[in-house]
């Protein structure tokens, strides 16, 4: 059973972060979108798996909530908006090239391992020693931010984050209270919703989702 | 690609032309001179490694300190791998020099570079070391400057000089600060009075001859020298500056870093690890888009220095983890890298100097069908590139598995830095490894197979007997390491034994299969005679239905339907590299440049299109230029002093004497 | 060394050679029949080879031994790692002269074997074809090591046995994120190191889109046939790796019987039949990548086994392992 | 998303075989069912082209009787040639057949390649294939139907 337990968090922190490589490496936005709801499944299966674990409903409960939100709601409000790009435009194209993005990426895993081990060792349980991984998104997304062009993946970075955030909450207080976590949800649904319509304006505006095109705004 | 140069000597494709009878006679005296002392350095460095050589106190040479020689198994391995890259080397220059015209003070200064690269490991004061290594520089760069006409070679001379210097200077500062501080001049008395040294002052030590002997190995960032003043040396010199003067700097680092300060710090294993993987890397970048033959090769030599001193910070690292077993794991991989390298290095120049004599060439772009004009030389570099690439039936293969085994056995768990060193250092061996293959792959290809694409290749003799018995030394040394390092075994854990303070003697047991204290064993043997076995049965298969098949039948190449295919069709060096140039662009950096020249009647017939790729060091161009513009600006304010006046000179002078004076009052 | 692992190894050499030419055949045939074909059957790979056989040696002008042998040299590599690796058992003679540093060493002889006959032709497809596979055979090859190597880790040794039956008793290190990263890594640079989409289009026509294909289109015959068979048992031995280091289940012990060895060639089938179906029915879906995004492809997979092989030194599992 | 659902409803879209028609030449180095095909256009209009890639196409599926369409002629056992021959194809026409190794076959498709149809005595025409090459096997037709061409193949293969 507890094994069983073990695998299966090391496995969905491991599906987490791989996730997350994936949305460094890839540049279509239709995979990002998809790559992302994958991430958010393995966000979902922290507080279901430990729910199952600790026989605790609540947790459960939490688990499908998540999975409702961000495999169903956000990926299709995501996937709209991409649908809404002209064809040509669906590749975020990166300030940096593949490898070098890549290559950061590779860095700040190491690093989030590195410096999460103190964090571990406070209490080495199984839940905790996926913390890691759960920081290293969260570090790949603000990379993903900062390194993408386009307005949807920034939005998929900022969820990217979140995720990093829930999970490593989830992690280390086995299981938030529900009406926290729900009013974060919330929260990221508006955000998103904003993009959304930023996203909306930015195409009307210059007919192109290229955040670059905003320091046009900057004399006026 | 532009870093083709015209040879000074013309290709001698007459074999009648023999040069004057003197010169005959200095040729093999020398050649006979340079293999003797070779063989002499064997049979000591043998005697040496096996505790069987009294030490030597000369006190009239020197004053004051006078010469002070002695010769445990640490020097023995390098005074035997020295000696044994010497001998074919002096059996080559005999029919090289005659062919060549070596002038004949390059052939006086050889022996005596020989014999300096002898000494340096036998020194057993600071004095005398300096002493050898000084005039083991010296040699060498009299040697550089050979075809000192050229101004190539006048460059790399320059610039040789400065960084050797340099070096000395660093090793100087070091040693002397290290044997004052400790009140000693012989290693003897540094090692038993290491304990009046302050670890800082260690410290300060072992990054001044960290660089010091880093600079001689040709290591980033001091490795600027090397791919320019090897391939302009001749090659019999070239092959022993890369096979045996850059093994020097590795003895230096083992002997005063690892054997006589050591065990030091963590960060000094660190250091080393991060210098030596970079220099691995950057090197073999270098020799995989390199198209002149020798400096590939110069620049594989970095790549190999570099993974040595990967695995000796490997092994301080661990051993200050307390993993003294998995220490001995890697310093065997890096004595085991030091001797292959020194086998396959030597015959890899000793070959490109054949073909450079008997074709004039040295860029692969020109060269290619040298493997049906000189046949033995194409066997006898494959034999050398294999090695070079350390793939099984290679002589490389070994210490890199060796140092593979060292590096992902380390114990896990424990403290991050390990745990972020090692799967860094297995990415970076792991990257060479591949990225060296398809350098080696390059140099055979497209340098010995496919078809002429010049008149001198196209012209090509094979190598007069002399030339081609030492390489076959050569090669037969390699094909030994390949198959049966267990020849080296005994000798290896005699210079563990003197490194007993971070390694844990009579680890790894190098039999005919090589057995980890762990689990895990290798055998290069039953590997090769396996993949032989195999390689028959398949042919064996192959003639299933041969009894069917029509004649064989020799026919013209396909053309897609043309009627013939010139060798200008072919791919160039230049064209095989350019898919790893356009992945390694950021760090590379070549400026490469196409223009498109279009027919007088029409803009839109292409007439003729021209590609051109340099490679430029990058680290010489960004790192250098600086230091070189700041000395200048420096040197500038100094001239101000300078007035001309003998009187303000004289002051100068006076005021310096008061001042001393004053000072040691 | 025991009888059992002398019957399995042999039994392993003969499978691999008789069955790759169906690995190659059904992974066709499962092609053909999503497209809507009928497809030449199962056994195809195998009528050519036959024919190939009986067809006539060609040796084109100027070429040397290295032309003519580098099939030779190709096909025993494999033969060779198709009998030291463990695949039906894991007591296999060669084991432990064998590890996995050598297997990846005898992939790569390989590789170079193919390459240099590429340019010992002269052409300039031949050229070609060897400058993009060397190209991507140095950054394939890292890859394999670094992501096998994340599993050698926990086992303690680079002994392709030893890992396999580490992964036996602690099945909980395949899921632990080492594993998974390892794992993603490996089947790509498997579908790179033998030339499927979206790398290498093994079908095409246009020289200038080829890599593997173009380092073979001078020759004819019986060394054609040497080849593709090679090939052929390359992609059979790399799945076959592939599926017993991950799921090393049925696999005979260090002593097998007889029987145990048959359950473990019956399992090898099952797994390898599986893999390959699955893969080709994902290239059905695929377009080949564009040469120059191809580097990208496999700096992504040596950096996710570099990941491997960090996580297996920072995550040491809660169960086995911890050697 | 849509492929996998769109690959169900379509199935299998290859015609059901016909009849094996009788060898018309021994299947060379005797082995049936397998036969790499190197296509060379001599100077064809293209109509035949169009009919050969529908042979090969999903609806005929020439590869389910052991037929490949190689990348070089050192890989095929025969040539399958379209078109009349004309002046500047008549070279490259023998340099391929030479390269190929022995056995081989040559099939020739439509009426142009073999008796130059409607090309006869046209400027800058060679003549039909069966005057620069050996021809073993032709298909009538301008342009032939791809059943004819599968049918000319399997002839050869003897499948």
């Amino acid at each position: 059973m507890s094994s069983t337990y073990a695998n299966a968090i090391d496995l969905t922190a491991g599906g987490f972060m791989l996730a997350g490589v994936m949305i460094v490496w890839r540049r279509e936005l239709r995979s990002l979108v998809r790559l992302l709801a994958w991430q958010g499944a393995a966000l979902a299966a922290f507080p279901f798996v430990e729910g199952i674990h600790q026989h605790d409903g609540a947790l459960v409960a939490v688990g499908i909530a998540i999975a409702s939100l961000r495999v169903g709601l956000l990926p299709w409000l995501l996937r709209r908006a991409v649908g809404a790009e002209a064809e040509d435009r669906r590749e975020s194209t990166p300030l940096l090239n593949t490898t070098a993005s890549l290559l950061v990426a590779g860095g700040l895993i190491v690093t989030a391992f590195a410096i999460s081990r103190p964090l571990v060792s406070l209490d080495p349980s199984t839940a905790t020693r996926a913390v890691p991984a759960a920081l290293a998104v969260v570090l790949l997304g603000v990379f993903v931010m900062v390194s993408r062009r386009r307005a949807v993946s920034q939005a998929v970075g900022f969820l990217m984050v979140d995720n990093g955030i829930a999970a490593t909450a989830f992690l280390t207080t086995a299981g938030v209270p529900l009406i926290v976590e729900l009013g974060a949800s919330l929260d990221v649904l508006f955000a998103v919703l904003i993009l959304g319509v930023l996203t909306g304006q930015l195409r009307h505006t210059f007919g192109d989702t290229d955040l670059d095109q905003l320091t046009e705004l900057r004399d006026l | 690609m532009s870093t083709t140069v015209d040879v000074a000597p013309a290709p001698h494709t007459t074999p009648e032309v023999i040069a004057h009878p003197s010169r005959v006679g200095a040729a093999v005296l020398s050649g006979g001179l340079t293999a003797a002392l070779g063989v002499a350095g064997i049979s000591l460095g043998i005697a040496g490694l096996f505790h069987k050589v009294a030490s030597v106190h000369i006190g009239w040479l020197v004053p004051l300190v006078g010469v002070q020689l002695n010769l445990d198994p640490l020097g023995g391995l390098f005074v035997t791998v020295t000696g044994a890259v010497a001998v074919p080397v002096g059996v080559y220059l005999v029919g090289y020099a005659r062919h060549e015209h070596l002038p004949r003070l390059s052939l006086a200064v050889l022996p005596l570079f020989v014999a300096a690269m002898l000494l340096v490991p036998m020194a057993g004061s600071v004095t005398t070391f300096l002493l050898a290594w000084e005039l083991m520089a010296l040699a060498s760069l009299a040697l550089v400057l050979t075809h000192h006409r050229r101004a190539e070679v006048r460059t790399a001379g320059g610039l040789y000089a400065v960084l050797t210097q340099l070096g000395f200077a660093a090793i100087l500062t070091g040693l002397l600060v290290a044997s004052a501080s400790s009140g000693a001049d012989t290693f003897a008395g540094l090692a038993a009075h290491l304990d009046r040294m302050s670890p800082g002052t260690r410290s300060v030590v072992f990054v001044l001859t960290v660089i010091g002997f880093g600079s001689k190995a040709g290591l980033l960032p001091l490795h600027a020298w090397l791919p320019r003043a090897h391939p302009e040396a001749p090659s019999p010199v070239s092959a022993l500056m890369s096979a045996a003067m850059v093994n020097a700097g590795i003895y230096g680092i083992v002997r005063f870093d690892a054997q006589l300060l050591g065990p030091g710090p963590r960060w000094w294993g660190l250091a080393l690890m991060v210098v030596g993987g970079a220099s691995a890397m950057y090197g073999v970048l270098q020799a995989s888009v390199a198209t002149d033959l020798k400096r590939l090769l110069a620049y594989s030599t970095t790549e190999n220095m570099g993974l040595i001193v990967l695995a000796l910070g490997a092994a301080s690292l661990l051993s200050s983890v307390g993993a003294r077993d998995l220490a001995a794991i890697a310093l065997t991989a890096a004595l085991l890298h030091v001797v292959g390298h020194a086998a396959f290095k030597s015959l890899a120049f000793l070959c490109a100097g054949a073909v450079l004599a008997f074709t004039g060439l040295r860029d692969l772009d020109q060269m290619g069908g040298l493997a049906r004009r000189m046949p033995t030389t194409t066997v006898l570099f494959g034999i050398a590139a294999l090695g070079a690439c350390g793939l099984p039936l290679g002589a490389g293969f070994v210490s890199e598995w060796l140092l593979v085994q060292a590096l992902i056995h380390a114990p896990r768990g424990g403290d991050s830095t390990l745990a972020l060193a090692m799967p860094l250092a297995v990415g970076a061996v792991a990257l060479t490894t591949g990225l060296g293959v398809a350098a080696m792959v390059k140099a055979f290809g497209l340098g010995f197979l496919a078809r002429p694409r010049s008149e001198g290749a196209a012209k090509a003799r094979e190598a007069t007997p002399s030339m081609v018995i030492g390489m076959t030394l050569a090669a037969s040394v390699c094909a030994v390491l390949a198959v049966a390092p267990v020849a080296v075994g005994p000798a290896l854990r005699h210079v563990l034994d003197t490194l007993s303070g971070i390694a844990v003697p009579n680890t790894p047991r190098l039999g005919v299969m090589l057995r980890l204290p762990g689990a895990g064993s290798m055998s290069p043997a039953l590997l090769a005679a396996a993949l032989a076995v195999a390689v028959l049965a398949v042919i064996a298969l192959a003639q299933w239905g041969a009894r069917h098949r029509p004649e064989p039948a020799t026919v013209p190449l396909w053309a897609c339907g043309a009627d013939t295919l010139t060798p200008r069709m072919q791919y160039t060096a230049t064209s095989f590299a350019e898919p790893l140039q356009r992945v390694f662009d950021d760090v590379l950096r070549p400026d490469t440049d196409v223009e498109i020249s279009h027919y007088a009647e029409s803009r839109y017939l292409v007439e003729k299109v021209a590609y051109r790729a340099q490679f430029t060091d990058a680290i010489e161009e960004r790192l250098y230029r600086p230091v070189v513009r700041g000395v200048l600006a420096w040197a500038g304010w100094v001239r101000r002093a300078h007035s001309g006046s003998v009187h303000l000179y004289l002051a100068y002078g006076a005021l310096g004497l008061l001042f001393v004076l004053v000072a040691a009052r | 060394m025991t009888a059992g692992g002398v019957f399995a190894a042999a039994l392993q050499g003969v499978g691999v050679a008789a069955g790759a030419p169906f690995v190659v055949g059904g992974m066709r045939q499962v092609r053909a029949r999503l497209e809507g074909r009928a497809g030449g059957g199962i056994g195809q790979p195998w009528r050519d080879l036959r024919k190939l056989l009986r067809k006539q040696v060609v040796t084109p002008n100027g070429t040397t031994v290295v032309f003519a042998f580098a099939p030779a040299v190709i096909a025993g590599s494999a033969l060779l790692i198709a009998v030291a690796a463990p695949l039906f058992a894991t007591g296999s003679p060669l084991d432990s002269s064998i590890d996995l540093f050598a297997v990846v060493g005898l992939l790569f002889i390989g590789t170079v074997a193919l390459g240099l006959a590429g340019l010992d032709t002269g052409t300039a497809f031949g050229g070609m074809g060897a400058s993009r596979g060397l190209t991507v055979a140095a950054l394939v090859e890292p890859t394999i090591m670094l992501a096998v190597f994340a599993l050698s880790i926990p086992a303690g040794s680079t002994n392709l046995a030893a890992i396999v039956s580490t992964t036996q008793h602690h099945p909980g290190q395949v899921v632990s994120p080492a594993g998974l990263l390892a794992f993603v890594a490996l089947s790509i640079v498997i579908i790179a190191e033998t030339g499927r989409l979206p790398v290498d289009n093994p079908s095409t026509h246009l020289e200038l889109t080829m890599i593997h294909e173009a380092m073979v289109l001078e020759y004819a015959g019986p060394r054609l046939a040497l080849v593709e068979w090679a090939s052929g048992m390359r992609l059979t031995v790399l799945l076959s790796l592939l599926a017993n280091l991950f799921l090393p289940w049925g696999i005979g012990g260090d002593h097998p019987g007889v029987a145990g060895v048959l359950v473990g060639a019956a399992a090898l089938v099952i797994k390898v039949a599986i893999l390959s179906t699955v893969l080709a029915a994902g290239e059905v879906f695929m377009a080949k990548l564009r040469l120059f995004r191809v580097p990208e492809l496999l700096a992504g997979s040596f950096l996710l086994g570099l990941l491997a092989v960090t996580a297996s030194y920072f995550f040491v599992p809660a169960l086995g392992g911890s050697t | 998303m849509g492929w996998p659902r769109r690959i169900k409803r379509i199935g299998r879209i290859v015609e059901s075989a016909t009849g094996a028609p009788g060898p018309a030449v021994a299947a060379p180095t005797a082995v049936t069912g397998s036969l790499q095909i190197r296509h060379v256009d001599a100077g064809s209009c293209n109509g035949c082209e169009i009919e050969v890639s529908g042979a090969f196409g999903p609806v005929y599926d020439a590869e389910r009787f052991g037929a490949r369409l190689v990348a070089s002629p050192r890989h095929a056992d025969a040539l399958l040639v379209t078109g009349v021959v004309t002046r500047n194809m008549a070279q490259p026409l023998r340099n391929t057949f030479d390269a190929v190794a022995q056995p081989k076959v040559v099939i020739a498709v439509g009426d142009c390649a073999r008796n130059c149809g409607m090309f006869t005595d046209a400027y800058g025409v060679v003549g039909a294939v069966a005057d620069v090459i050996p021809v073993d096997v032709t298909v009538p037709g301008c342009p032939p139907r791809p059943q004819d061409i599968i049918d000319s193949i399997r002839s050869v293969t003897d499948r």
